[in-house]
C-alpha cells in the first residue's frame, strides 16, 4: 500500500514536472520518469506485457523520437527553450478546472457500484495461462481482437506515408531575412533570437 | 307575389333601344371619333332623338296599369338569389326618361354649334351619350344596385365632362371635387342597399317596399338617411353642394343637360322612387324637407353674392332642386316632380342662353363685363327673360305652378316653417334673377373697362376669360362659324314648354298632372294635421314677395340713374361684398380643414414614420442584431489554439457536471 | 481500485491543462500523450478489476495509436518550425475570424 | 480457447475495406514506376477511384444481410452500409473535383491516405464495439492530419497543427470516456452496453465519448477548429473532411444512440447532443452570415446543416435515422457540388471570396446556375433534395414529440437564406463588364462531371425522396 | 393531365428558354406569349380537367403529387394565363429571353401552387415562387435602390413565412397522417385543439405574409416598386391571392374552429390594412407605391370578408380576388407603359400627359376606376358583395369602415390619374408616341373580364369548388 502511494506520488510528480519543466528537454526526461512509473504500476495490476511495452514502445521509441525532434530543431540552442508561459493566464483557470474534473471522476467512480465486479485473481503472475500474461494477452490479441489488431498496422502505414509526404521532399523555405553576421557561425538550421516571434 | 311586384313582367325590346343606343353611340364615337371628324356631333345627337322617339313610343307600357303592377317590367339576370336585375318602366321612369332624352337631344344639337372646331368635339360627343346612357341605367333600373350602377356612372360622365378641358388646373381640380364628393354618396346608398338587403334578402325595389314593415322604424330611417347621402351629394344639397358651382368649369351645354336639367335631380328621382320609405318614416320626411329649405335659401343667398354669370346659374339651381327636395321630402311627391319637370325646361333654357352670350363674348362669364347686351344679343335677352320670368314664378309661366305646389304642400303637410322658407326663398330668387337680367342686358357694353375699374381683384374669379389665353378649343371656336340655328334653334324650342308646360297642373286635384300621379305615389298621412291656405291667398302672398324682390333689383340695378353709372356702382358693390358670401359660407374651407388635411396628415405620418421606422423598423433590427451576433461569434475565432482547446475543455466539463448531476440523481 | 482511477484522472487532467497552458507544441504533445497514458491506466485498472484483458489489448493499440500520431504531430512541428520559423502554437493564429 | 477463430464470412465483411486499402497500396506503387509528370497524377486518381467504386460495389453486395463479425468487433448490413456508401462517394467526388490533392508528385500519397482515411470510415461505420470506433477515428483523423499539411501555403501547415493537437485532445477524451464506459460493464462491446446498469461512471463515460464525437462533428462549442482547419485545408481535402468525417462520425453516433444506450437512461443522455445540434443551427448560420471566405462560409454552413441532421435523431426514431441518411446525401451532393464549382473556379488551395464571383452569371451562366442551385438546396428551398430533407426532419422531429428542436431549426434556416442568396444575388446582380473579375477555370471534365452529377442528383432525390429501408442497427 | 401540362409545361419550357441564344430576344418572348396564351386556351376550354395524381411519399405521411381544380382555383389560374398573357405582350423588358424563362418559371410554380390538391406539394410549389421574383429583384430591379433592400425584403419575409407554412405541413402531416386533402372537405380532418393552434399559426402567419396583411407589408411596396412592370402584374394580380386562396382553400376546410378563434384578430389585422394601406396611398408619390398600398388595403378588405365566414361575404371575397387580379395587373402595366415613356415614377415629375397620350390615359382611366370600385365595373361587386356579407353576419362597425376607403380609394386614384396624364403639360419630360394598338390590345383581357363580371360576377359562383367552401364556412 505504502509503495502505491509512492508510485502515485512520483507519477503525479513526473506528470507535474513534465507540463510545467522549463525546457523540452526537462519534459521528456520528467515524462521518461512518468512512463517508468506507470509501467510499474501496471506490473503490480497484473499487466506484465504492457508494461514491457510500455517501456519498449514509449520509453525506448517515442520518446527518442521527442528527443531526436528537439535535437534537430534546436541542438540545445537558446532561443528554442520558450521556457515555461510566464503568467499562463488559461492555465490558472485550467488548473481549476482540473481539480474540478478532478472531484468529479473521483466522485463518479466511488458511487459506481463496481463492487459487482469479480475480483482479480491472485494467481502467480509470468505463467501462461494466468490473467495479464503474455500468452494469455497474445491469444486475445489475435484471436478475439484480430481485425483491430490488423488495423493497427493500416494505421502505422498511414503514419509512415504521412510523414513522408509531410517532411518530403520540399525545398526549405529562404529565411525570412537575411541572418546577421553573428548568426552566421550558427548551423545554418539554427534560427536567430531576434525571429523568436514576439509575445 | 312576384318577384319585381312594380310593372307588368314582359319584354320590351324598345327599352333596350332607349337604353343602349346612347351606350352604342358613345363607345362608336370614342373608338371612330378621331376619324368622324365633324359628324360625330350628329350622330350622337340621332342616337338620343331615336332614344327620344322610341320614348314616346312606350308611352303606352309605361302607364299601363293593371292588378296594382304600374309599367312595364323585364328581367335580366341573376348574380345570387335576391340579386336579380331588370329594367323597370313606368311613369316615374317615363318623365325622367323624357327630359333626358328630349332635353338631351336639344342640348346636343345646340352643343353641335356651341363647340363647333374644338379639338376634342367628338370626345365631347362619346362623354356626353355616355352620359346620356348612364342616366338612363339610373332611371330605368329596377333595383337599388342597377340604380347605383348608374348613379355612379353618371358622376363618371359629370366628372369626365367637368374636366373636358384637362389642360385647365382650376377644371381638373373641379373635376376630381365633384368626383369625390359623388362617391362619397355613393357610398351612402351602397350602404343603405346592405341594410335593406339585410332585412328583405333582396335588392329590388319591389321586393323592399313590400315589406317594409320588416324594418324596425330605426332601421327604416337609417335606410333614408343613407338614401338621403346619396341625393344629397348627387343633387348637391347642403353640406354637400360645394362641388356644383365649381362643375361650371365644364362647357356650357354640360352645365345645361347635366348640372340642371338631369343629373343633379337623380336625387329627386330617388326620393320620388322610394316615396313608400318616405311615407313610412316621418322623421325622414322632416329631415330632407328641412335639409331641402336650407338648401334652398342657402343657394339663393349665395346667387346674390356672385359675379359670374355660370355660378349664378348654378346657385339658383341649387336653390330650386332645394325646392324639389323640399317637396318630394314633405311628401308631396308630384309637386317635386312637377318643379323637376319645369325647371329641367326653363334651367336648361337659361343656361343655354347664357351660353349663346359667353360663346358670343368669347368666353367671358363676368356679368361685369357685360352689360347692354338687350341690342347685340336680342334672342339671348328673349330666352333669358322667359327664363327668368320663369324661374321667378310669374304667374302663368311653368315655374309659377311647381313652386305654388310645392310651397302650398308643405303647408297642407304641416310645415309651416317651409313655407316661410320657401316664400322668401321666392323674393330672393326674384331678385337676383332680376339683377343678373339687368346687370348683363341693360346699360352700357362694360366688356372694354379695365376689371380693376369694377374691382375685379382675382381674375381667376372673373371666369374662364383669363384660362382662354391658352385655350386651343376656344380660339378654333371663333375661327369656325357654325351655322346660327344650331344653337338658337333648341333654345326656341325650349322657350315652349318653358312658358307653358305648367299648366299641366292647373286646375288643383283634377288636373292632368294630379290624376296622371295618382295611381302611383303613396298618400302621406301626417300625424300633425297641416291647414291648407286658400289658394289663391297663397298665390297672391308668392307673389307679393316676388314682386317685392323684382323691385328691389329693379332700383338697384334697373333704373336708367343707376345704369348710367354703373361702373362705380358695381365697384363699389364689389369690394362691400360680405366675404361670408364671397366665400361661400367658408364650406370649402371647413371640408378642407376637417377631412382632407387630417387624411393627408394621417397618410404622411403613416408613409413616412410608421412603416419606414416602427414596421420596417423591427425587421432591420432583428437582420442588424443577427449580423452582430455573427461578428461576435466572429470575434470568438481568435485562431489561438489554445483558446480552442480551453473551450473544448470547458465544454467538456459542462457536459461531465451535467452527467454527474443526472448520475447523481439516480 | 478508486485509487487508481483517482490517479489517472489527476494524470488525464494534468495532460489537458499541459495542452491548454503550454505554447511549446513539443510540450503539448507530451501532454496529449499523458491525457492517453492517463485512459491506458483507466483501463488497466479495470481490466483488472473485470478479470478480463480486454482492457490490455485497448491499451495496447493505445499506445500503437500514441506512437503514430506522435509521429505525424511531430513531422508536422518539423516542418512548420522549417518553413516558419516557429515554435509556438500561439503564433499559428493567422487563420481566424 | 473459447474464442473462435475467424471464419470465411468475417472477411468477407471487410472485403471492401480491404479493396480500397489494396487500391492505395497499387497507387503508391504504380507512382514508383512513373515518370513525373502529369500522368502520375491521372493515374494515381484514377487507380484510386475505381478502387472506391470497387469497395462500393462490394459495400452494396452487405446490404440487407446484417452480419456482425469479428467476434462482435465488426457489423454490416443495416445503415452501416449506407454511410460507407455515403462515405465512398464524398471520396470518389473528392478526388473527382480536385483531380487528387497536391503537386503531381504528391498524388500518389494522398490519394493513398484519402482511401485509407475512407477505409476509416467505413470502419466506424461499421464499428460494433469501443475499440472499433477508436481506431476507425483515429485512423481517420491521421490521414487527415497529413492531408491538411499536403500544401505549401503556410496557412495550411498551421491548420494541420492545429487539427492535430485539438482533434487529438478531443481523442482523448473520447479514449478516457471509453475507459469509463468499459470500467462500467467490463466490456467494450456495444452489445453488451445495451443491457449495462446505469451508474454513475457509465453516464460520465457516455458523456466524455459524446464529447469527441461532437467534436469530430464540429457542434458547438466544439466546433471552433472548423473554419479555421477548412480555410488552411487543400479544397478537396476540406470538401472531404466537410463530408466523409461527418459521415462517419454520423455513424457512430446513430449506433451509440440507437443500439448502444441503455433504454432507461438514453433520453437523458443524449439530451445534450439534441441541445447541441439545436445551438449549431443557430450559431452556424449566424457565424456564416459575416464571412467572406467561401471554404469559411461552407465550414459555418456545414455547421449548422450538421445540426439539421443530428437534430433528425431526436427521439431515435427509425424513422428519423432514414432521413437522417437521406439528408446526409442530400448534403453531400449540395456541398460537394458547391466545392466542385469552387475548385473549377479557383486554385487547388480554393481560396476564393465571395467578392470574387461578382457578376458570374454573366461570364459563366451554367457554373453560376448550377452554384446556385447547390446554394438554393442548402438554403431548403425547393425543388432540391434539401427542402426534402427538410420536410422530412421536420416530420420526424415533430413526431417524436420534438417540436422545440423543429421550430429552432426553422429559425436556423431563415438565417441561412441570407447567407446562401446573398452568394446568390452576387452572382445574378448586373455589373457592367469591367468590374467583372476574370477567373481561371478549370477545363479538365472531371470537375464539371462531378457538378453535373451533384446537380443531377440533388434534383433527383428532391423529386423522389427515396430512403434506405433497412437502417435498423444490428445488437447482438 | 392538363392540370399537370399546366404546371409543368411553363416551368420546362421556361428552363429551355435558357438554351436558346442570348440574342434571340424576341423569339424568346414570342415563345412565352405563345405558352401563356396556351395556358389561357386549356383553361377555357377544359374546365372540367380531372385531376392527375401520383404517389409520392408513404411515409412520414401520404403525399402524392396530386393536381387538380380545388376550391375556386379555375377562376384564379384562367386569372393567372391571362395576366400572364397580357403582361408578357404588353411590355418588352432588357434581356427578354432570361426574363421571359422567369416568368415562365413563376407561372408554372404559381399554377402549381394553385392546382395543389396534396399540402406539400401546395408548400413546395409556394417556396419555388420565390426563386423567380428573386431573381429578377436582383437582375431587374433598379441599381439606384442597390438591387439590394428590395429582393432582400421579399426573400426574409416570405422565407419565413414559407418555412413555417412548411412546418404547418409537417404538423399536419403527422397529425393527419396525410397531406392530400385540399378540396375534399369530407376528408375526416381531426386535428387536436394544441396541434390545430400551432398548424394553424404556421400556416396563418405564411398566408398573411403572402398576402401581405398589415404588420407584415412592408416588404411589398419596395417589391411592386422595383420589379419590373410585367412582373409586378402578375405578381400583385396572382401572388397576392394566393395567401388568401390558402385561408379558403386550407383554412375554412380544415381548421375552422382555428379560424373563428382567430377571427377577431383577423379582423383587427384586416381593418388596420384596410385603413393604413389607404391612407399611406393618399400620400405617396412613387406611383407603382400608390397601386401598392391600395392593395393593401383592398386585400385586407377580402380578408375580413373571408373571416366573417358569412356566405355572401365569401362570394364576394372571390368575386374581389378576381377583379383585384385584373384591375392590379391593368393598373400595372399601365404604369409600366407610363413608365417606359418618361422614364419617372414620381407624381412630382409627371403631368399632361394625356394632351399627346389619350390612349395611354384612357388605359390608366380604366384601371383606376376598376380599382376604385366604380359601379358596373368587378371591383364595385365585391365590394357590394362583402359588405352586404359583412352587415348580414352582424358586423356593423366593420361594414361602415369598409366604406372609408372608398372614398378614400377615388381621392388618390384620381390623384394618381388627373396628377400624370391632366394639367399643363411638362416640356421637360421625353414626348413619346401613344400607345401602339399592340400595346392597348394586350389590356384587353383585364379589361373585358373586369367589365364582364362587373355585369354579371355570377358565373364566378357557379365554379366548381366555391360551394363546398362557402358550405363550409358557415360550420
Amino acid at each position: 500500500m505504502i509503495a502505491f502511494w509512492l508510485l502515485s506520488f512520483a507519477l503525479i510528480a513526473t506528470a507535474v514536472f513534465t507540463i510545467t519543466a522549463q525546457k523540452p528537454v526537462y519534459s521528456v526526461v520528467g515524462l521518461l520518469g512518468n512512463f517508468v512509473i506507470l509501467a510499474i504500476l501496471y506490473l503490480t495490476l497484473n499487466a506484465e506485457f504492457l508494461a514491457v511495452i510500455q517501456i519498449v514502445v514509449y520509453s525506448g521509441a517515442i520518446l527518442i523520437l521527442f528527443l531526436f525532434v528537439i535535437a534537430l530543431l534546436s541542438s540545445g540552442v537558446k532561443p528554442f527553450d520558450i521556457g515555461p508561459d510566464r503568467a499562463p493566464r488559461i492555465g490558472i483557470p485550467a488548473a481549476v478546472f482540473a481539480l474540478i474534473g478532478l472531484c468529479i471522476v473521483v466522485f463518479s467512480v466511488v458511487r459506481a457500484q463496481i463492487a459487482g465486479a469479480p475480483n482479480a485473481p491472485q494467481g502467480v503472475t509470468g505463467t501462461a495461462d494466468s490473467f495479464g500474461s503474455v500468452g494469455d494477452f497474445g491469444v486475445a490479441l489475435f484471436t478475439k481482437n484480430l481485425l483491430p489488431f490488423e488495423v493497427t498496422a493500416l494505421l502505422l502505414m498511414v503514419a509512415v506515408i504521412g510523414v513522408v509526404l509531410l517532411a518530403g521532399d520540399e525545398k526549405p523555405a529562404p529565411p525570412r531575412r537575411k541572418p546577421k553576421a553573428r548568426d552566421l557561425e550558427r548551423e545554418p538550421i539554427v534560427k536567430p533570437v531576434e525571429t523568436v516571434a514576439p509575445r | 307575389m312576384p318577384a319585381h311586384p312594380l310593372g307588368l313582367e314582359g319584354t320590351f325590346p324598345l327599352l333596350f333601344l332607349i337604353w343602349l343606343l346612347p351606350l352604342f353611340g358613345a363607345v362608336m364615337i370614342w373608338a371612330f371619333g378621331p376619324r368622324f371628324k365633324s359628324f360625330a356631333g350628329p350622330l350622337g345627337a340621332t342616337m338620343v332623338g331615336v332614344a327620344f322617339l322610341a320614348t314616346l313610343a312606350e308611352w303606352h307600357d309605361a302607364t299601363a296599369i293593371s292588378g296594382g303592377l304600374a309599367g312595364a317590367h323585364q328581367t335580366l339576370f341573376t348574380w345570387l338569389p335576391g340579386f336579380t336585375f331588370g329594367l323597370l318602366f313606368d311613369r316615374l321612369t317615363l318623365t325622367w326618361t323624357l327630359i333626358i332624352t328630349g332635353v338631351g337631344f336639344l342640348i346636343h344639337v345646340y352643343s353641335i354649334g356651341y363647340l363647333a372646331g374644338d379639338k376634342a368635339f367628338a370626345r365631347f360627343f362619346a362623354y356626353l351619350n355616355f352620359f346620356i346612357f348612364a342616366m338612363l341605367t339610373l332611371v330605368l333600373s329596377d333595383n337599388f344596385v342597377g340604380l347605383l350602377v348608374g348613379w355612379g356612372l353618371v358622376g363618371l360622365a359629370s366628372y369626365f365632362l367637368i374636366g373636358f378641358w384637362f389642360y385647365k388646373p382650376s377644371a381638373v381640380a373641379a373635376a376630381r371635387k365633384a368626383f369625390v364628393i359623388n362617391v362619397l354618396g355613393d357610398v351612402g346608398i351602397l350602404f343603405a342597399i346592405v341594410v335593406i338587403v339585410a332585412h328583405v334578402g333582396s335588392i329590388s325595389y319591389g321586393d323592399t317596399f313590400l315589406q317594409i314593415p320588416a324594418y324596425t322604424p330605426h332601421d327604416l330611417f337609417i335606410v333614408c338617411v343613407a338614401l338621403f347621402i346619396g341625393c344629397a351629394a348627387k343633387s348637391a344639397q347642403v353640406p354637400l353642394h360645394t362641388w356644383l358651382p365649381d362643375a361650371m368649369e365644364g362647357p356650357t351645354p354640360v352645365s345645361a343637360l347635366i348640372h340642371a336639367a338631369t343629373m343633379v335631380t337623380a336625387g329627386v328621382y330617388l326620393i320620388a322612387r322610394c316615396a313608400p320609405l318616405w311615407t313610412a318614416s316621418a322623421d325622414a320626411r322632416e329631415l330632407v324637407g328641412a335639409i331641402g329649405a336650407l338648401t334652398a335659401i342657402a343657394g339663393a343667398v349665395l346667387g346674390l353674392a356672385q359675379w359670374d354669370i355660370k355660378r349664378i346659374l348654378a346657385y339658383s339651381t341649387m336653390s330650386q332642386i332645394g325646392y324639389m327636395i323640399m317637396g318630394v321630402g314633405v311628401g308631396a311627391f308630384d309637386s317635386g316632380v312637377l318643379h323637376f319637370l319645369t325647371h329641367a325646361f326653363f334651367k336648361a333654357q337659361l343656361f343655354l342662353g347664357a351660353g349663346i352670350i359667353i360663346h358670343h363674348l368669347g368666353d367671358e362669364q363676368d356679368v361685369r363685363l357685360m352689360g347692354g347686351l338687350r341690342k347685340t344679343l336680342p334672342f339671348a335677352f328673349v330666352a333669358m327673360l322667359t327664363g327668368v320670368l320663369a324661374i321667378c314664378g310669374v304667374p302663368g309661366f311653368s315655374g309659377f305652378f311647381s313652386k305654388d305646389a310645392i310651397l302650398s304642400a308643405t303647408l297642407a303637410h304641416g310645415h309651416p316653417w317651409l313655407y316661410a322658407i320657401g316664400v322668401l326663398t321666392a323674393g330672393i330668387t326674384a331678385y337676383y334673377m332680376f339683377r343678373l337680367l339687368f346687370v348683363v342686358f341693360f346699360g352700357t357694353y362694360r366688356g372694354k373697362v379695365d376689371p380693376s375699374d369694377l374691382g375685379i381683384r382675382h381674375p381667376e374669379l372673373a371666369g374662364t376669360a383669363s384660362a382662354s389665353g391658352h385655350h386651343p378649343a376656344a380660339d378654333d371656336a371663333h375661327h369656325v362659324h357654325p351655322p346660327a340655328w344650331l344653337m338658337s334653334g333648341p333654345v326656341a324650342i325650349l322657350i315652349v314648354p318653358t312658358v307653358l308646360i305648367g299648366w299641366l297642373a292647373y286646375g288643383g286635384d283634377a288636373s292632368p298632372w294630379k290624376t296622371f300621379w295618382e295611381p302611383v305615389f303613396p298618400k302621406v298621412v301626417e300625424t300633425s294635421a297641416g291647414f291648407a291656405l286658400p289658394e289663391l291667398a297663397g298665390t297672391v302672398l308668392v307673389f307679393g314677395v316676388v314682386l317685392i324682390g323684382f323691385a328691389l333689383a329693379y332700383l338697384r340695378y334697373g333704373t336708367p340713374a343707376v345704369l348710367a353709372q354703373s361702373v362705380p356702382r358695381l365697384r363699389t358693390e364689389t369690394v362691400r361684398m360680405p366675404t361670408v358670401l364671397v366665400n361661400e359660407y367658408y364650406f370649402d374651407a371647413a371640408i378642407d380643414a376637417l377631412f382632407v388635411r387630417p387624411a393627408q396628415l394621417l397618410g404622411r405620418f403613416f408613409g413616412t414614420i410608421v412603416d419606414p421606422l416602427a414596421l420596417d423598423g423591427v425587421v432591420h433590427e432583428a437582420a442588424h442584431t443577427a449580423a452582430w451576433l455573427g461578428h461576435l461569434f466572429r470575434s470568438f475565432q481568435t485562431g489561438i489554439v489554445r483558446v480552442y482547446a480551453l473551450s473544448i475543455a470547458l465544454g467538456a466539463a459542462c457536459f461531465a457536471i451535467y452527467y454527474v448531476v443526472i448520475g447523481v440523481g439516480r | 481500485m478508486e485509487s487508481y482511477i483517482a490517479l489517472s484522472a489527476v494524470m488525464f487532467f494534468l495532460g489537458v491543462v499541459g495542452v491548454i497552458a503550454r505554447r511549446n507544441p513539443l510540450i503539448v504533445l507530451m501532454s496529449i500523450e499523458l491525457m492517453f497514458n492517463a485512459a491506458n491506466l483507466a483501463l488497466v485498472t479495470f481490466s483488472k478489476l473485470w478479470a478480463n484483458n480486454t482492457g490490455h489489448i485497448f491499451a495496447f493499440l493505445v499506445i500503437t495509436v500514441a506512437a503514430a500520431e506522435a509521429a505525424i504531430g511531430l513531422a508536422i512541428v518539423v516542418v512548420a518550425f522549417r518553413k516558419q520559423h516557429y515554435v509556438d502554437v500561439d503564433e499559428a493564429s493567422t487563420l481566424k475570424g | 480457447m473459447s474464442a473462435p477463430y475467424v471464419s470465411p464470412q468475417d472477411l468477407g465483411t471487410i472485403w471492401p475495406a480491404l479493396a480500397i486499402a489494396i487500391a492505395s497500396l497499387l497507387a503508391l506503387l504504380a507512382d514508383l514506376f512513373l515518370p513525373s509528370g502529369s500522368a502520375r497524377r491521372g493515374i494515381a486518381v484514377a487507380i484510386g477511384i475505381i478502387g472506391l467504386l470497387a469497395g462500393g460495389i462490394l459495400t452494396a453486395q452487405l446490404y440487407g444481410h446484417p452480419f456482425i463479425a469479428f467476434n462482435g468487433a465488426y457489423s454490416v448490413g443495416g445503415f452501416s452500409v449506407v454511410f460507407s456508401e455515403i462515405a465512398i462517394l464524398g471520396a470518389i467526388l473528392t478526388l473527382a473535383l480536385g483531380l487528387g490533392i497536391g503537386r503531381d508528385d504528391q498524388v500518389a500519397g494522398t490519394t493513398a491516405l484519402l482511401l485509407w482515411s475512407t477505409v476509416g470510415a467505413i470502419l466506424m461505420a461499421g464499428a460494433n464495439n469501443l475499440m472499433m470506433v477508436f481506431l476507425g477515428l483515429e485512423l481517420l483523423s491521421l490521414g487527415l492530419y497529413c492531408l491538411c499539411g499536403i500544401s505549401a501555403r503556410r496557412t495550411s501547415r498551421e491548420a494541420a497543427m492545429k487539427y492535430l493537437i485539438l482533434s487529438s485532445m478531443a481523442s482523448g477524451f473520447l479514449l478516457y470516456g471509453m475507459a469509463l464506459l468499459f470500467g462500467s460493464n467490463g466490456s467494450v462491446q456495444f452489445s453488451d452496453l445495451v443491457v449495462a446498469p446505469v451508474n454513475a461512471m457509465l453516464l460520465l463515460g457516455a458523456g466524455l465519448f459524446l464529447v469527441g464525437i461532437a467534436f469530430k462533428l464540429s457542434l458547438v462549442p466544439f466546433h471552433l477548429w472548423t473554419p479555421d482547419v477548412y480555410e488552411g485545408a487543400p479544397l478537396a481535402v476540406t470538401a472531404y473532411m466537410s463530408v466523409v468525417t461527418k459521415a462517419g462520425t454520423l455513424a457512430v453516433l446513430a449506433r451509440f444512440a440507437y443500439a448502444a444506450l441503455p433504454v432507461q437512461a438514453a433520453t437523458e443522455i443524449l439530451i445534450p447532443i439534441w441541445t447541441l445540434a439545436a445551438i449549431s443551427m443557430i450559431v452556424g448560420n449566424l457565424g456564416a452570415l459575416a464571412q467572406t471566405d467561401m471554404k469559411r462560409l461552407l465550414a459555418y454552413s456545414g455547421i449548422a446543416q450538421v445540426g439539421y441532421i443530428v437534430a433528425a435523431f431526436a427521439g431515435q426514431s427509425a424513422l428519423g435515422l432514414r432521413y437522417a441518411i437521406f439528408y446526409l446525401a442530400a448534403y453531400t451532393f449540395m456541398n460537394l457540388g458547391a466545392f466542385a464549382v469552387i475548385a473549377i473556379l479557383s486554385n487547388s488551395d480554393g481560396i476564393i471570396s465571395i467578392g470574387q464571383l461578382a457578376g458570374l452569371a454573366q461570364r459563366r451562366p451554367w457554373l453560376a446556375g448550377a452554384l446556385a442551385f447547390f446554394m438554393v438546396g442548402l438554403a431548403g428551398l425547393p425543388p432540391t433534395a434539401g427542402f426534402t430533407g427538410k420536410i422530412l426532419i421536420l416530420a420526424s422531429t415533430v413526431g417524436a414529440g420534438y417540436a422545440w428542436l423543429a421550430g429552432i431549426l426553422i429559425l436556423g434556416t431563415c438565417i441561412s437564406a441570407y447567407v446562401y442568396f446573398k452568394i446568390v444575388r452576387i452572382m445574378f446582380v448586373r455589373i457592367d463588364e469591367a468590374h467583372v473579375k476574370p477567373l481561371a477555370i478549370v477545363h479538365n471534365p472531371l470537375p464539371w462531371i462531378s457538378v453535373a452529377v451533384c446537380a443531377i442528383a440533388v434534383f433527383a432525390l428532391g423529386i423522389l425522396p427515396i430512403t434506405p429501408s433497412d437502417v435498423l442497427p444490428l445488437v447482438r | 393531365m392538363i392540370v399537370t401540362a399546366l404546371v409543368l409545361g411553363p416551368i420546362l419550357i421556361g428552363l429551355a428558354l435558357y438554351a436558346i441564344p442570348k440574342s434571340a430576344d424576341a423569339l424568346a418572348r414570342g415563345i412565352g406569349i405563345v405558352v401563356a396564351a396556351l395556358c389561357a386556351i386549356a383553361v377555357i376550354l377544359v374546365p372540367g380537367a380531372g385531376d392527375a395524381s401520383v404517389h409520392w411519399l408513404a411515409r412520414p405521411f401520404d403525399a402524392a403529387f396530386h393536381f387538380g381544380y380545388g376550391p375556386f382555383s379555375y377562376w384564379i389560374v384562367l386569372l393567372l394565363a391571362l395576366v400572364t398573357l397580357s403582361a408578357l405582350t404588353a411590355l418588352r423588358v432588357p434581356r427578354s429571353r432570361d426574363f421571359t424563362a422567369q416568368m415562365l418559371i413563376l407561372l408554372g410554380a404559381m399554377d402549381g401552387v394553385f392546382l395543389a390538391k396534396d399540402l406539400l406539394l401546395f408548400a413546395l410549389f409556394w417556396d419555388l415562387m420565390l426563386l423567380p421574383v428573386f431573381l429578377m429583384l436582383i437582375g431587374w430591379g433598379t441599381p439606384a435602390a442597390g438591387h439590394g433592400t428590395a429582393a432582400w425584403r421579399y426573400l426574409i419575409y416570405n422565407l419565413a413565412g414559407g418555412l413555417c407554412l412548411l412546418l404547418a405541413t409537417a404538423g399536419f402531416g403527422v397529425v393527419h397522417g396525410t397531406t392530400d386533402v385540399i378540396g375534399n372537405p369530407n376528408s375526416g380532418v381531426a386535428i387536436g385543439e394544441v396541434w390545430g393552434g400551432w398548424i394553424f399559426a404556421g400556416f396563418a402567419f405564411a398566408f398573411l405574409v403572402k398576402t401581405p396583411v398589415f404588420p407584415f407589408h412592408t416588404w411589398m411596396p419596395d417589391t411592386y416598386a422595383e420589379l419590373p412592370p410585367p412582373a409586378v402584374a402578375v405578381v400583385s394580380a396572382v401572388q397576392s391571392k394566393a395567401g388568401l386562396y390558402g385561408f379558403i382553400a386550407i383554412g375554412l376546410l380544415f381548421l375552422g374552429a382555428q379560424m373563428h378563434d382567430a377571427q377577431v384578430l383577423m379582423f383587427v389585422l384586416g381593418i388596420a390594412g384596410l385603413l393604413y394601406g389607404a391612407f399611406v396611398a393618399l400620400t405617396q408619390t412613387d406611383v407603382k407605391k400608390i397601386v401598392a398600398y391600395s392593395s393593401l388595403s383592398h386585400l385586407g378588405l377580402i380578408l375580413i370578408a373571408i373571416f366573417s365566414f358569412d356566405p355572401t361575404a365569401l362570394k364576394g371575397a372571390l368575386v374581389y380576388i378576381v377583379a383585384h387580379g385584373l384591375f392590379s395587373g391593368a393598373l400595372f402595366l399601365s404604369l409600366g407603359y407610363l413608365e417606359a415613356r418618361e422614364e419617372t415614377r414620381s407624381l412630382s415629375r409627371l403631368g399632361g400627359l394625356g394632351a399627346n397620350n389619350p390612349r395611354l390615359a384612357g388605359a390608366l382611366v380604366i384601371a383606376a376606376l376598376a380599382a376604385l370600385g366604380l359601379p358596373g365595373l368587378a371591383g364595385f361587386a365585391g365590394e357590394l358583395l362583402i359588405i352586404t356579407g359583412l352587415y348580414h353576419a352582424g358586423f356593423l362597425i366593420p361594414s361602415i369602415l369598409a366604406l372609408v376607403p372608398i372614398v378614400v380609394a377615388a381621392a388618390y386614384m384620381l390623384r394618381l390619374f388627373q396628377t400624370a396624364m391632366n394639367g399643363p403639360q411638362r416640356l421637360d419630360l421625353p414626348q413619346r408616341k401613344d400607345l401602339t394598338w399592340i400595346e392597348g390590345l394586350a389590356l384587353v383581357p383585364l379589361v373585358a373580364g373586369l367589365v364582364l363580371l362587373g355585369v354579371d360576377p355570377g358565373p364566378l359562383f357557379t365554379a366548381s369548388g366555391t360551394e363546398t367552401v362557402s358550405v363550409s364556412a358557415l360550420r
